[in-house]
C-alpha cells in the first residue's frame, strides 16, 4: 500500500499547478466563465501541448499512455484552479469512450485529433428527465438505407455548444429491459438538424440543449456495438464520475486553503480570526473534509486504473465527496463573509462549482442507492 | 397561552392579503427579484409600492399618528410582515433598514427638527436611507470603524470610507457612524450623523454580488461637510445608540414567511413533476427532506412569532433575537441546498434559461442564501450573543 | 396570540418544579430506575395529593378540570425532573383513553381512583413488529358466550409490570382495512393467562413483554364501541405524542441547564470551559434547539386544548423536538466530558430518556411521514 | 499510488483471521463485551488471550526481537490491528496503552535496567500499565496536574489524586505524572514514574460508568514510596515525553474496523427483518442510512490507513492522527444512533432482555460512543491542535 504520489505523479502534479497559476489566472476564469464559449483557444492549446489532452491515450493515438490515476491527479490540479472549458467533455466524456470502445478506425481518427486540441467532444446523454437512467434515453435513432435518423432532445449536454463531434446516447430498438437497445453515435454537431442552445447555469459551465432533429449519420459513425451501447455508457459514466471527484478534491483544496490563508490575514477584534476557536473549528473540519475526500477519490481512481470492480468504489467516493465539496465551499464563505459575497471574490467561483459537481453524474442520494444495492440490501 | 389571532387581526390579515393581491405589479412579479437582486428597475417599482403602501398607512405602521403612522399593534405588524414577504412585495431591504432603525433611532434620539425634517417623510415613502457602518477593517469589529467626523464651525467635515453600503447608490441619505474622539477607546468616541448622499465629496464605487447586481457599495468620505444639526442623539456616545438600535424590532418572520412560500412552491414542484413515470412526490427521500424543510420552517415561525409577541408584552428581546437569526438563516441555506438536490439539473438553470423552472428561484436561493448569516452580524457573532448575552456564560 | 403561561399554568409549574426538586431527588430517580417498579409509592400518592393525576378530569370524576396545556406544562416539569414511574401511563395513554372513550359506568369506576392515584393503568398497543399503525395489531379477541378471549403477544408495554388495569388494543375483525375491526378492552392486570415480564431497556423506563394467554374479559370492559377502537387509539397516541414532547422539552432544558451551569464552574487552561468559543456555540445551539421545541410543543398541545386539526402539528411536534433533544444531550456529554460518562452523574439520565423519546410513537422518520402526507405530497 | 496490501501482506491477514478465528474464546463472544464493558470475568480472559497472543509474536509486533518483537511493518501491524478489532479478539484498551505508548516511551526514555524490567514482561502479556494522568482539575488541560513527587533519600514519595485511571484496579503498574517542581511554570517541572500498584499508600475508588462497569478509578496516593529508579527518563521534562508519546502510533484502525463490523451486522438485520411483510432493507430512508454509515466509515478506514501508510514511511503524523481520531468518534455516534432509529423499539432493549437483537450492541453502543471525542484529547482540543498545527492558524 502507498498511498503517496510517484514521483511523475508529483511532477505532474507541480507542473500542472505551477502552469495553471501563471497562465490561467482568475482573472481569465472569470472571463471565460462569462463569455460563451467559455474557453480560451490559446490556453486549450498550450494545454495540448503539455499533453494533457493525450495523457491517457496510447502513444500510437498521439498520447503519453499515462494511468487513468494520473489524468485524475491531472483533473485534481485543474479543480484547484477550476479551469474553464471542455477538457473534460473532451478527454474524459469524449476521448475515454472512443478508446475503451471504439473501432480501430475511430481512435485514429478521432484520438490524435483530440490528444492535439484540433478537436472537442461532448457526451449527450441527459434528457429532460435529467436523470442518468438507461430508461430515460428516449432520443431515437431509426435505420434507414444503411443509415440512421436521430431524433429528440439532450438536456445539460456539456460544451456541446464548441463541440466539433457530439457522442449522442440515442434508443434504436425497444425492449423491456431499457438497457437494452442503447447505441452511442458519434455525431458531426455540423449535422444539418443539430440544433445546440447553451443554458445558462449556476456554475456558468457550459450546459446546453441539443435537440437532434432528423439527423442523419451513417452507420460507420456507431461507436461500439448497436444496441449495445449502455454498457459503454456505464463504463464512461464510472469513470467521469471519479474524474469528476477528483476535480472536487482539487476544488475543496483550493477553497481551504483561500480561507485558511483568509483567516491567518483578516485581523478583526485585534487578533487574525484565523484565531478564533469557532473559525479554527471550521478549518479543522474543512481539513478533514478535503482529507477524506482526497483519499477515497484516489482509491476510486486507482480501482479504474487497475481495472478492478468498482461501482462500491466509486459510488462512495461520489456520494462523500460531492458532500464534503458543498460544506467545505459553505464554510469557506461564513469564513469569507460578506467579501465573498462580492463577483469579484473568487470564493463564489468554488461553491458554484461544488453545486454542479453535486448534482453532475448523480447526487449522493443517487449514490448512495447504489451502495446500497452494492452491500446486498 | 393562545396561538390564534383574534378576529379583529384574522380580519386585517385577510384585508392586507386582497390588497397586495391587486397591488402588486405584473412587470414585478416577472422581473421576480429575490433578496439581493433589484436593479433600477425593479427598485422604482418598490418605491412606488412603498408610496401606495404608505398611503394605507402600512410602511411605518407602528409609528404614531403624528408622523403618519397607525399605532399597530405589533401582532398586526407581524401580519403585515408575514403578509408581504408572503406575497414577495416590492420593498428593497433598505425600506426596513429606514423604517425599522433609522427612523425609530431619529424618535428616540434625534432633536424635534430632525423628526420633523425625516420621520414623517420615511413613514410617506419619501425618502430612503443607506446604512453608512461597515469598513474595510470593521465588519464583525464594528467599533473598529475609523471614518472621522471632525467638528468646524458649524459643521462636521467627514473623510473616510465605507462599504457594504446597500443601494447607497439609490439611497437618498446616509445614516453614518463615524469617529468624533480618535483619542477616546474603541467604543467612545463615535457619533451618527444624517449624510445627504448628494453633498460634494461622496463618491460611490459599486461592488458587484455574486447574483450579478449591484446592491452593494464602497463609499468614499472626501472632505464631505455637513451641517453640524446633521448629528443624531448624543456626541461620541453613537455606539451606545448604535446598540439599542441593535435590539430594534428586528424580526425574521419576512424570511420564514418568504421561505415558506419557496417551499410550498417546491412541494407543489414535487407533486406536478414526473420523472420516468413516477412524481417526484412518491420519492421517501424527497417526501423526508420536504417534510423536514417544513418542520424546520415552522420553527422558525414560532421563534419569529416569540419576538413580536415579546414586544407586544413589553418585553425586549436580545438573544432572542439573535437566535431567530441563526436558525432561519440555516433554514434557508438548507430549502436552497434542498432544493436543488430535488430540482437535481434542473436547479442549476438560471432565470433566462428556457427550461428554468420556478422562475430559477432556487437557483438564485443557493447564492443569495450565502449573504444571510455572514457580515456584521454574523452567525458567530450571533451565537456568541446568545452564549454571553442569553446564558450568561463568561466572556474569559 | 400569547406566547406565555397564565398566572395559573406559572403557578403549576413553579409548583411542580419546587416539589419535584424537593421530593424526587436525583438519587431516588436512580434508585427507581434501578428497581423493578420503578416508582415510589409514597412520591405517587404526594402527587395524587396535588391533583396531578387528576388534573385534566372533570371534577365529578375527582379531577381540576384544568386542560391538557396545564397537564403538558406539568409534564414538562417531570420531565425537567425526569420522574421515574407510571403517570405517563396512568394518566396519559390510562386515563385519557377512558375520558375520551369510555362510558360513563367506566369513567365513574376509573377516572376517580386514577384521580387518587389508587388504580393504574397502562396501554397494550404495539407488538412484535414495534410499530404503531392498526396492522400491526394482530393480538386476537374472540367472542365466546358473550365474552372474550385475548390471546397474544404485546411488547414495549410501558408499566404493566405495575399497573392495575391495562387497556388491551385487539383486533375483533379481520377485514381489509386494517384499522376496521380493532377493539379496547380494560382488562385487569391479575387476570388469570396475562404474563407480564420486564424488559431491561436503555432509559431504564419499565418497558414490558405482556402476553395474554387466552385472557377472558367480559363485554363490559370494552371501552368505546367493538371494532372500532383503531379511531379511539389515533387519538390518544396523538395526545400522547404531544405529552412526551413536552416531557422532552423539559429534559432538554434541564440538559442545557446543567451544561450551562458546569460550563460556568469547570475552570481548564486558566479559565471556565464556557469561555472558550466551542462551548459559548454548542450551548448558543443547545438553548436554539431549546427554545423552538418548547414553543413548536406548545402550539401542538394548545390545538389538542382547543380541539383543532392537529395531525401536522404534532407529527412537526415530535419529528423536531425528539431530534432537537438527542442533540442538546449529546452537545451536554461533550460539554461533561468524563465526567458524564459515568454512573453517578446525572447527565445520562437524560440522553437515555432522549433516546427512549425518540423512539416511542414513532420517530422522527415516522413523523415526517405523515407531516408529508399532511401537505399533500 | 498503490491501494492493494501485497501478496506477503494477505498472506499474514489470513493467517491472523485463521488463527483468530480459533482462539476466541467461546464463553468471550458469550459475554461480548463492547468498549468499557469489561468485567473482572472477561479481563481475565482478555489477559490469557494476550497471552497467547504474545506467543504469536503478536502483542507488541513491532518490537525489536530482543523484547520478544517481530519488527513487524507498519503495514502488518495495521492488518493485525484490523483483524483484531474486526473479530472482536480479547483485548483491554489497557493492552494499547501499556503496549504502545508505556513500552515504547521505556524503549526511548528508560534506563537499561527499565527496558529489561519491563519491555519484554510487556511483550509477554505479563504486565500491564494502567495510565496516571487525568486529575479532577487537570483533564484537557493536562498540564495543570498537581500530584507531587518529592525526592526524599533513594525514594521519591506520592501525594496527590489521579482520575479516570482505566482498569487501575486490574492493571500491575501505574505509568504516572506527576509534578516534580512545583515552582516551575506549568508545563516544567512534570515527571514520569513507574508505580507498582501494590505499593503502600494506593487507595483505589471505584467509578461505575455508564455502563454499569467498573472501568474508571479514582487512585488516591497518600505518601507513596517508589524507589528513585522508577523515575523514566529526565526528571522535570515529563511532558515533552507525553507529548512525544502522544505522537506515538496511534491509529483509529481498530475504531474503524470495529465499527465495519457493526454496520454489517445492521445491513444483516435490515436484510433479515421483515416488519409488517416488508423487509426493513426495502425501506429507501433505511438503505440510504445504512449506505451512508458505510461510506463515512471507509473514509474513516482511509484515514487510518494513512497514518499506518505515513509511519511506513518514517513520516510523522501529529495533527493527521487528530482527524482520524475526531472522525471516526463521529461516525462511531452515528452508527450508534442510526442503528437505534433502525431497530426501534429494539435498539433500547439491553443484553439481558428477552427481545435483544444483535446482543443489545447498539444500545450499549449508544452509551459507548459518548466516551470517545471526550476527555482529555477531546475532540475540541483535536480540531484546536489540527487548526494550529496541521494548518498554521494563530493562537492569538
Amino acid at each position: 500500500m502507498d498511498l503517496g504520489l510517484s514521483e511523475e505523479q508529483a511532477m505532474l502534479k507541480e507542473l500542472a499547478r505551477d502552469f495553471l497559476q501563471k497562465e490561467c489566472p482568475k482573472r481569465l476564469v472569470r472571463q471565460l466563465d462569462e463569455s460563451d464559449e467559455g474557453y480560451s483557444s490559446e490556453l486549450w492549446h498550450k494545454m495540448a501541448e503539455l499533453g494533457w489532452m493525450g495523457l491517457v491515450f496510447p502513444e500510437k493515438y498521439g498520447g503519453s499512455e499515462r494511468n487513468f490515476l494520473d489524468l485524475t491527479i491531472l483533473l485534481e490540479e485543474m479543480g484547484y484552479n477550476i479551469v474553464p472549458g471542455p477538457f473534460f467533455s473532451a478527454v474524459v466524456l469524449g476521448g475515454l469512450t472512443i478508446l475503451t470502445a471504439g473501432s480501430e478506425e475511430q481512435k485514429i481518427e478521432f484520438l490524435p485529433k483530440i490528444a492535439s486540441g484540433e478537436m472537442i467532444l461532448s457526451l449527450a446523454l441527459t434528457e429532460p428527465t435529467a436523470s442518468y437512467d438507461a430508461a430515460s434515453v428516449k432520443t431515437k435513432a431509426i435505420a434507414r438505407n444503411g443509415e440512421y435518423v436521430i431524433k429528440g432532445t439532450k438536456l445539460f449536454v456539456l460544451n456541446a455548444n464548441v463541440a466539433d463531434y457530439i457522442l449522442c446516447v440515442a434508443r434504436t430498438k425497444e425492449t423491456k429491459n431499457p438497457e437494452d437497445g442503447i447505441t452511442i453515435f458519434l455525431v458531426d454537431a455540423k449535422s444539418p438538424g443539430v440544433k445546440c442552445t447553451l443554458l445558462k447555469t449556476l456554475a456558468r459551465d457550459k450546459q446546453c440543449e441539443v435537440v437532434f432533429d432528423n439527423v442523419t449519420v451513417s452507420e460507420k459513425s456507431i461507436v461500439g456495438e448497436r444496441d449495445k451501447g449502455w454498457p459503454i455508457v456505464k463504463d464512461v459514466l464510472q469513470k467521469a464520475t471519479v474524474a469528476k471527484c477528483a476535480e472536487m478534491v482539487g476544488g475543496a483544496q483550493a477553497a481551504l486553503d483561500m480561507a485558511v490563508n483568509y483567516a491567518k490575514e483578516r485581523v478583526q477584534f485585534g487578533r487574525p480570526i484565523g484565531s478564533f476557536q469557532a473559525i479554527q473549528h471550521y478549518c479543522a473540519n474543512m481539513a478533514t473534509d478535503v482529507s477524506g475526500s482526497r483519499f477515497i477519490t484516489y482509491k476510486a481512481a486507482w480501482k479504474v486504473s487497475e481495472g478492478l470492480p468498482l461501482a462500491l468504489d466509486i459510488a462512495i467516493a461520489k456520494a462523500w465527496t460531492s458532500e464534503a465539496y458543498g460544506r467545505v465551499t459553505l464554510s469557506a464563505h461564513q469564513i469569507f463573509g460578506a467579501i465573498g459575497f462580492t463577483m469579484d471574490h473568487d470564493i463564489h467561483l468554488y461553491y458554484r462549482q461544488a453545486k454542479a459537481a453535486e448534482i453532475i453524474f448523480g447526487d449522493a442520494d443517487f449514490q448512495r442507492a447504489i451502495i446500497a444495492r452494492e452491500l446486498g440490501l | 397561552m393562545d396561538f390564534k389571532f383574534t378576529e379583529d387581526e384574522e380580519v386585517f390579515r385577510r384585508e392586507v392579503r386582497q390588497w397586495l393581491e391587486q397591488e402588486i405589479p405584473q412587470r414585478w412579479i416577472e422581473l421576480a427579484p429575490g433578496i439581493w437582486e433589484e436593479t433600477e428597475e425593479s427598485w422604482a417599482l418598490a418605491r412606488e409600492f412603498q408610496r401606495k403602501l404608505s398611503q394605507k398607512g402600512w410602511l411605518a405602521p407602528s409609528y404614531p399618528k403624528e408622523y403618519g403612522g397607525l399605532e399597530l399593534s405589533h401582532m398586526k405588524r407581524l401580519i403585515l410582515a408575514e403578509e408581504l414577504a408572503y406575497s414577495r412585495a416590492p420593498l428593497s431591504i433598505e425600506v426596513e433598514v429606514t423604517v425599522n432603525w433609522v427612523a425609530p433611532s431619529i424618535m428616540l434620539f434625534g432633536t424635534e427638527k430632525q423628526k420633523k425634517d425625516y420621520v414623517s417623510s420615511i413613514a410617506k415613502g419619501d425618502i430612503i436611507f443607506c446604512l453608512g457602518y461597515s469598513e474595510p477593517n470593521a465588519g464583525s469589529d464594528l467599533a473598529s470603524l475609523q471614518t472621522r467626523a471632525v467638528e468646524v464651525g458649524d459643521e462636521y467635515v467627514i473623510n473616510g470610507q465605507k462599504t457594504w453600503c446597500s443601494y447607497g447608490h439609490l439611497a437618498d441619505y446616509c445614516w453614518l457612524a463615524a469617529r468624533t474622539d480618535p483619542d477616546a477607546s474603541k467604543h467612545e468616541g463615535i457619533s451618527i450623523f444624517i449624510v445627504d448622499m448628494k453633498t460634494p465629496g461622496i463618491t460611490i464605487r459599486p461592488l458587484i454580488n455574486i447574483l450579478d447586481r449591484h446592491s452593494f457599495n464602497e463609499v468614499f468620505f472626501d472632505d464631505v461637510h455637513i451641517p453640524k444639526e446633521n448629528l443624531v442623539g448624543q456626541k461620541n456616545k453613537g455606539w451606545y445608540q448604535l446598540m439599542i438600535a441593535l435590539d430594534f424590532e428586528r424580526s425574521s418572520i419576512g424570511y420564514a414567511a418568504a421561505n415558506q412560500r419557496i417551499i410550498e412552491e417546491l412541494i407543489k414542484y414535487a407533486k406536478e413533476t414526473t420523472r420516468n413515470g413516477e412524481p417526484l412526490a412518491n420519492d421517501p427521500l424527497i417526501r423526508n427532506e420536504l417534510a423536514q424543510l417544513a418542520v424546520e420552517n415552522e420553527v422558525a415561525r414560532m421563534m419569529a412569532y416569540r419576538i413580536a409577541w415579546m414586544f407586544s408584552k413589553g418585553l425586549h428581546p436580545s438573544y432572542e433575537s439573535s437566535m431567530s437569526m441563526v436558525f432561519i438563516s440555516e433554514v434557508m441555506r438548507h430549502t436552497a441546498n434542498a432544493g436543488v438536490r430535488i430540482l437535481g439539473h434542473y436547479g442549476e438553470l438560471d432565470r433566462d434559461s428556457k427550461w428554468a423552472v420556478m422562475n430559477a428561484r432556487i437557483m438564485r436561493m443557493c447564492l443569495s442564501s450565502l449573504s444571510i448569516g455572514v457580515g456584521g452580524g454574523s452567525n458567530e457573532i450571533q451565537r456568541n450573543i446568545i452564549a454571553m448575552r442569553g446564558l450568561g456564560l463568561p466572556r474569559k
